[in-house]
């Protein structure tokens, strides 16, 4: 089509003001490869996993003499991130009306995202008192390889978080980087229950 | 530091900006890479010739090295493999050309995250200082084979050597974050960063093929990394992830590793098929032939480059019905690499064909990747691939994809652009004789090896007198044929260093289009100052390849000229 | 055409030699006329002065079919491979014949030891033979092997019968052989394995019925 | 790539006890369940992201840059 064939030249009108088109802004698109990436980290440990749980001899998974998850517990921190993501969203959805606006309910973003890391600590203080550790079996390795990651994964979003803030509190922040943040952030939550629903369920 | 670069166009890069990386400039950045990945280069041929001089004379006391011990063998293989495919291939092609090229052929002033940039080498330089220290920690560097598949890689009582192939594994790791940043970067500055009126269609192939090969990158680097994390674990916490003895699974390993392993060839594949693309339409003075059909041919090659990673499980235990899945899609990603090769050779009819250095390159990398191409489809044919898994046939065969990849590929670009690179011209005859003194030897080295691979010899061995049916006087004379024939390669190397230092500081000026060529970049200064463009970057006005166009005085006509 | 670098001596190993030398025919053909067809357009359209070259941009109809016609046909070429493939995979890795004897093959670092059934035709039982380094088999029968490692991966490879296997540790690995050559040939490791890897090698010893029973009767206690 | 995909599913279709497998020795039917089922997740999950991604730019530049496309210009644009 272009410079093509029949019409091998393509001259514009010599006035057209030519501009650069940025369709999707330079931090949204680097932070959706790199979400992607990360995706597929996640999905390479949880295809490890998976296949651990099934090469479990007699197939009974967590094996046995391993302590029990607290299911009831996590579930109420996976709701606290869950709100954390939405709080994120609707301050993503007031700073494209006035930056002013998203201040609160940014803040209501990071602070249950900090309880969710913090309860999270709490968690694995039992979890190690009751011997699962790391080299406890695959069992323990698992748990704390995809969870820990995770949890890497929030402590540096609360780190940008942080930083965002700052910059939204200058007026320095542009969409651009709202956008990537809130991309990220979404990540890191909606990543959660699933990693709820293999690890824990 | 970044923001005074951009306006100090008065004196050249400083000292901290070339030696310490601190320079943002993505020109900088694609040499620093380039530098790097040749250094490592001659680190990856010194190890080639060490254990080559040892399969070729078993014992031999080789000049430079001493004697090989097994061990050491192990350990030279290993890194030669992780060398040459990590720290060449990977850094000379993607980072290097993709830096240079990328802003200067889509017509912007810099990479679009500039810092990240730097980041992004320094991690690299920091991963290839991590990887040359494992060769001096204790008992030396790793050996279990550059797929270290555990338990040999995981347990320090299977491959003796502990701290070795931890730092191996780490620096695997951080060169993978540096390839990470740098594809982000190439991605998004190729989308929004093009000149204005350039649309997706006027990009140059190259940078199509930088942008897919960073692509699959990065969709597919992530479960190796997990994997790398859980053999890391293994090796420093004694976590059991890929331990029968504690409940994992070693398959698991190859599992992930492969996952990423296999679209890994076409990631390099793709830059080094672009710069053919380049190189052969500005010295045939002709368009490329279908560039819509041969970017139809680089995404068809990208999907189905995520659907053919366990042909290299087929004798691992795996589910061996998966292997018929495996057999057709690696036998199909035949189809769109042939037609791109039909592509280019179809460029070249009704061209006008100067047989330059870099055209040189150009056109053996299509006559012997071909020969890397055919001999693939014995190894994802499964039945056959029972008698030639790891033997010295993959071995021949690959180094006909990855020779033709990172060598021929590299010689391509670098020739090429020098002129663009360096302001200053190469000679042509001293490149003449390095090709020649390359391209011939190569052959004799590794048609040898198909042969010996067909005769049953596999891979990793570090004396073949223990197997009677492989230490026949034939079998031997060949393999001193191919190590003869690579002594010969290595030393023509002296001429091409000869060539580009000389030409670097002495050369004669090198004018902005030398070729005479179209693209975004040779319109700019020769080197391109900070900046790239001066005070008004282009406007593009038409694609990439608009040679010989009929009517006009020019046999070439530039993207920026608006008429 | 394999056959004449390793000798043959298992029954599927023509039915492999087969599918090399066919994939050999089809991608030779493919391979010299491409590059006959490569060097003649660098010869033809060579610089010459006062010939220019020509404006092509590849949607021509008759210049296109120059391109289609090759792809169907790498195409149909393709299927054919694969069909020959699958047919040899088939019937090397997942079908298994009806076994007559039985025979462990352990891998260890850095050297195969094998558990042959004794006189009784019966492995698992008091007179089984173990032996390190050489494998001791009858020809003209179907053995079934249980492959095993004791520590990291092993490949049990036989370029004669043109078998090569993985060796898991924790899994029991089972494949099929039937030789019907007699003499004695290699088994190597293919795998590596670590600094023993280049002499883990083994001898194969593929006897007549009378020299195994011999053979057995010897290594009886 | 059809024919593949056709294979693809006929494959998966078929009962495992249909076949015999020689090799499978140590294989859980679980853990080749598991085996597949993560070959296909971890084949098909980036490509499903890469089109994601690619859809979404698409549709971004449809929405948002629409004045400007019209301005350069609006024939066949081609997503990349």
């Amino acid at each position: 089509m272009d410079g093509d064939g029949q019409q091998p030249l393509r001259v514009d009108a010599p006035d057209m003001s030519m501009e650069q088109r940025q369709v999707v802004p330079n931090a949204l698109l680097g932070t959706m490869i790199f979400v992607g990436t990360e995706i597929m980290f996640f999905a390479g440990m949880i295809s490890a996993f998976l296949i651990s749980k099934a090469s479990t001899p007699g197939g009974i998974w967590p094996p046995p003499g391993q302590p029990r998850l607290p299911v009831e517990a996590t579930a109420l921190n996976t709701v606290a991130l869950l709100l954390s993501g939405v709080a994120m969203v609707v301050a993503y959805h007031q700073f494209k009306k006035s930056p002013s606006k998203a201040t609160a309910p940014f803040l209501v973003s990071a602070v249950l995202g900090v309880f969710f890391v913090v309860f999270q600590g709490f968690e694995w203080v039992g979890l190690l008192d009751h011997g699962l550790t790391m080299s406890s079996g695959p069992f323990g390795a698992f748990f704390f390889l995809i969870v820990g990651t995770h949890a890497l994964h929030a402590v540096i979003g609360l780190g940008i978080l942080a930083k965002v803030f700052v910059l939204l509190r200058q007026g320095a922040l542009n969409l651009g980087g709202m956008q990537a943040l809130t991309l990220y952030w979404i990540f890191v939550v909606l990543l959660w229950p699933i990693l709820y629903w293999q690890v824990y369920l | 530091m970044s923001a005074t670069a951009h306006d100090d166009h008065h004196h050249g890069p400083t000292f901290a900006e070339i030696w310490l990386l601190q320079s943002t400039d993505h020109k900088m950045i694609g040499k620093q890479y380039m530098f790097i990945g040749m250094f490592m280069g001659l680190i990856g041929a010194y190890f080639a010739y060490a254990f080559r001089m040892q399969l070729a004379f078993p014992g031999v006391n080789v000049p430079g090295f001493g004697t090989v011990s097994p061990l050491e063998y192990n350990a030279l293989v290993t890194n030669h493999g992780t060398i040459m495919i990590f720290w060449v291939a990977m850094p000379v092609l993607i980072a290097a050309f993709g830096n240079f090229l990328i802003p200067l052929m889509i017509g912007c002033d810099d990479m679009v995250f500039p810092r990240l940039n730097r980041l992004s080498v320094q991690i690299f330089l920091a991963s290839a200082i991590v990887l040359i220290a494992s060769f001096f920690v204790h008992n030396g560097g790793f050996g279990g084979a550059w797929t270290a598949y555990p338990p040999l890689s995981a347990k320090a009582e299977y491959n003796l050597t502990p701290l070795g192939s931890t730092l191996w594994l780490l620096a695997v790791v951080l060169e993978f974050a540096a390839f990470l940043i740098g594809g982000i970067n190439f991605i998004t500055t190729a989308m929004n960063a093009r000149a204005p009126g350039m649309k997706a269609l006027d990009v140059p192939m190259v940078v199509w093929m930088i942008c897919i090969a960073s692509l699959l990158f990065m969709a597919s680097v992530g479960p190796l990394v997990a994997g790398a994390v859980m053999l890391l674990f293994d090796q420093v916490l004694g976590t059991g992830f890929f331990d029968p003895d504690k409940g994992g699974g070693p398959v698991l390993w190859q599992h992930l590793f492969w996952f990423f392993g296999h679209p890994e060839v076409y990631v390099v594949l793709l830059p080094a098929c672009g710069i053919t693309a380049e190189i052969i339409t500005v010295f045939s003075r002709k368009k490329l032939f279908a560039y819509k059909t041969i970017l139809y041919t680089v995404i068809g090659t990208g999907v189905l480059s995520f659907f053919v990673w366990a042909h290299h499980q087929f004798i691992s235990g795996i589910d061996p019905r998966m292997a018929n899945v495996f057999t057709i899609t690696t036998v199909l990603i035949s189809i769109p690499i042939a037609e791109m090769m039909f592509l280019f050779i179809a460029t070249l009819y009704g061209g006008s064909i100067r047989f330059t250095t870099p055209m040189l390159w150009a056109l053996s990398f299509i006559a012997e990747f071909l020969i890397g191409g055919v001999t693939g489809i014995f190894l994802g044919s499964s039945g056959a691939d029972i008698y030639f898994h790891d033997t010295y046939f993959v071995l021949a065969h690959f180094h006909y994809t990855f020779f033709p990849i990172a060598i021929i590929g590299t010689f391509a670009a670098l020739t090429f652009w020098f002129p663009k690179m360096f302001g200053r011209m190469m000679n042509d005859t001293l490149g003449k004789i390095h090709f020649w003194g390359t391209i011939i030897p190569f052959n004799f080295i590794f048609i040898p090896l198909f042969y010996l691979g067909a005769a049953g010899q596999h891979r990793r061995i570090y004396n073949f007198n223990h197997y009677p049916q492989l230490a026949t006087p034939d079998l031997q004379a060949l393999r001193v044929l191919a190590t003869v024939s690579l002594l010969v390669m290595l030393s023509f190397q002296a001429v091409f260093i000869y060539n580009m230092l000389y030409s670097m500081f002495r050369g004669k000026k090198a004018p902005n289009n030398p070729w005479n060529a179209n693209t975004l970049e040779w319109s700019c200064p020769s080197p391109p100052p900070h900046g790239n463009f001066g005070d008004e970057l282009p406007n593009c006005y038409r694609g990439p390849y608009e040679y010989s166009v009929p009517g006009r005085d020019e046999d070439f006509w530039p993207q920026n000229l608006p008429n | 055409m394999i056959d004449l670098l390793v000798q043959r001596a298992s029954t599927y190993a023509a039915d492999i030699d087969n599918l090399i030398l066919l994939i050999t025919v089809i991608t030779g053909v493919w391979f010299f006329l491409t590059e006959f067809v490569f060097f003649g357009l660098l010869w033809k359209f060579r610089y010459q002065e006062g010939k220019p070259a020509q404006y092509v941009t590849g949607k021509e109809k008759h210049l296109k079919k120059w391109i289609n016609w090759p792809h169907f046909l790498v195409i149909c070429c393709d299927l054919i491979i694969v069909v020959a493939a699958v047919q040899v995979w088939y019937n090397v890795k997942q079908d298994m014949p009806e076994v007559e004897k039985e025979i462990r093959v352990v891998g260890q670092r850095w050297a195969w030891s094998f558990v042959h059934p004794g006189a009784d035709a019966e492995l698992g039982t008091d007179d089984d033979i173990k032996t390190v380094g050489e494998l001791h088999i009858v020809s003209n029968e179907v053995y079934k092997f249980n492959l095993e490692s004791r520590d990291v991966m092993h490949s049990f490879s036989v370029p004669v019968f043109r078998l090569k296997q993985d060796a898991i540790p924790g899994r029991v690995i089972q494949g099929w052989f039937e030789a019907n050559a007699i003499g004695q040939f290699d088994i190597q490791c293919a795998e590596m394995c670590g600094i023993g890897h280049g002499i883990m090698g083994a001898q194969l010893f593929v006897d007549t019925p009378e020299e195994h029973a011999a053979w057995i009767a010897a290594n009886s206690n | 790539m059809n024919a593949a995909r056709v294979l693809l599913v006929a494959f998966l279709a078929s009962p495992t006890t249909a076949w015999a497998c020689a090799v499978c020795g140590g294989f859980s039917d679980d853990e080749k369940g598991a085996y597949i089922g993560t070959t296909a997740l971890l084949s098909f999950l980036p490509l499903g992201l890469i089109f994601g991604g690619v859809y979404y730019v698409y549709r971004a530049s449809q929405t948002h840059v629409t004045p400007m496309l019209e301005r350069t210009e609006s024939s066949d644009r081609s997503p990349q």
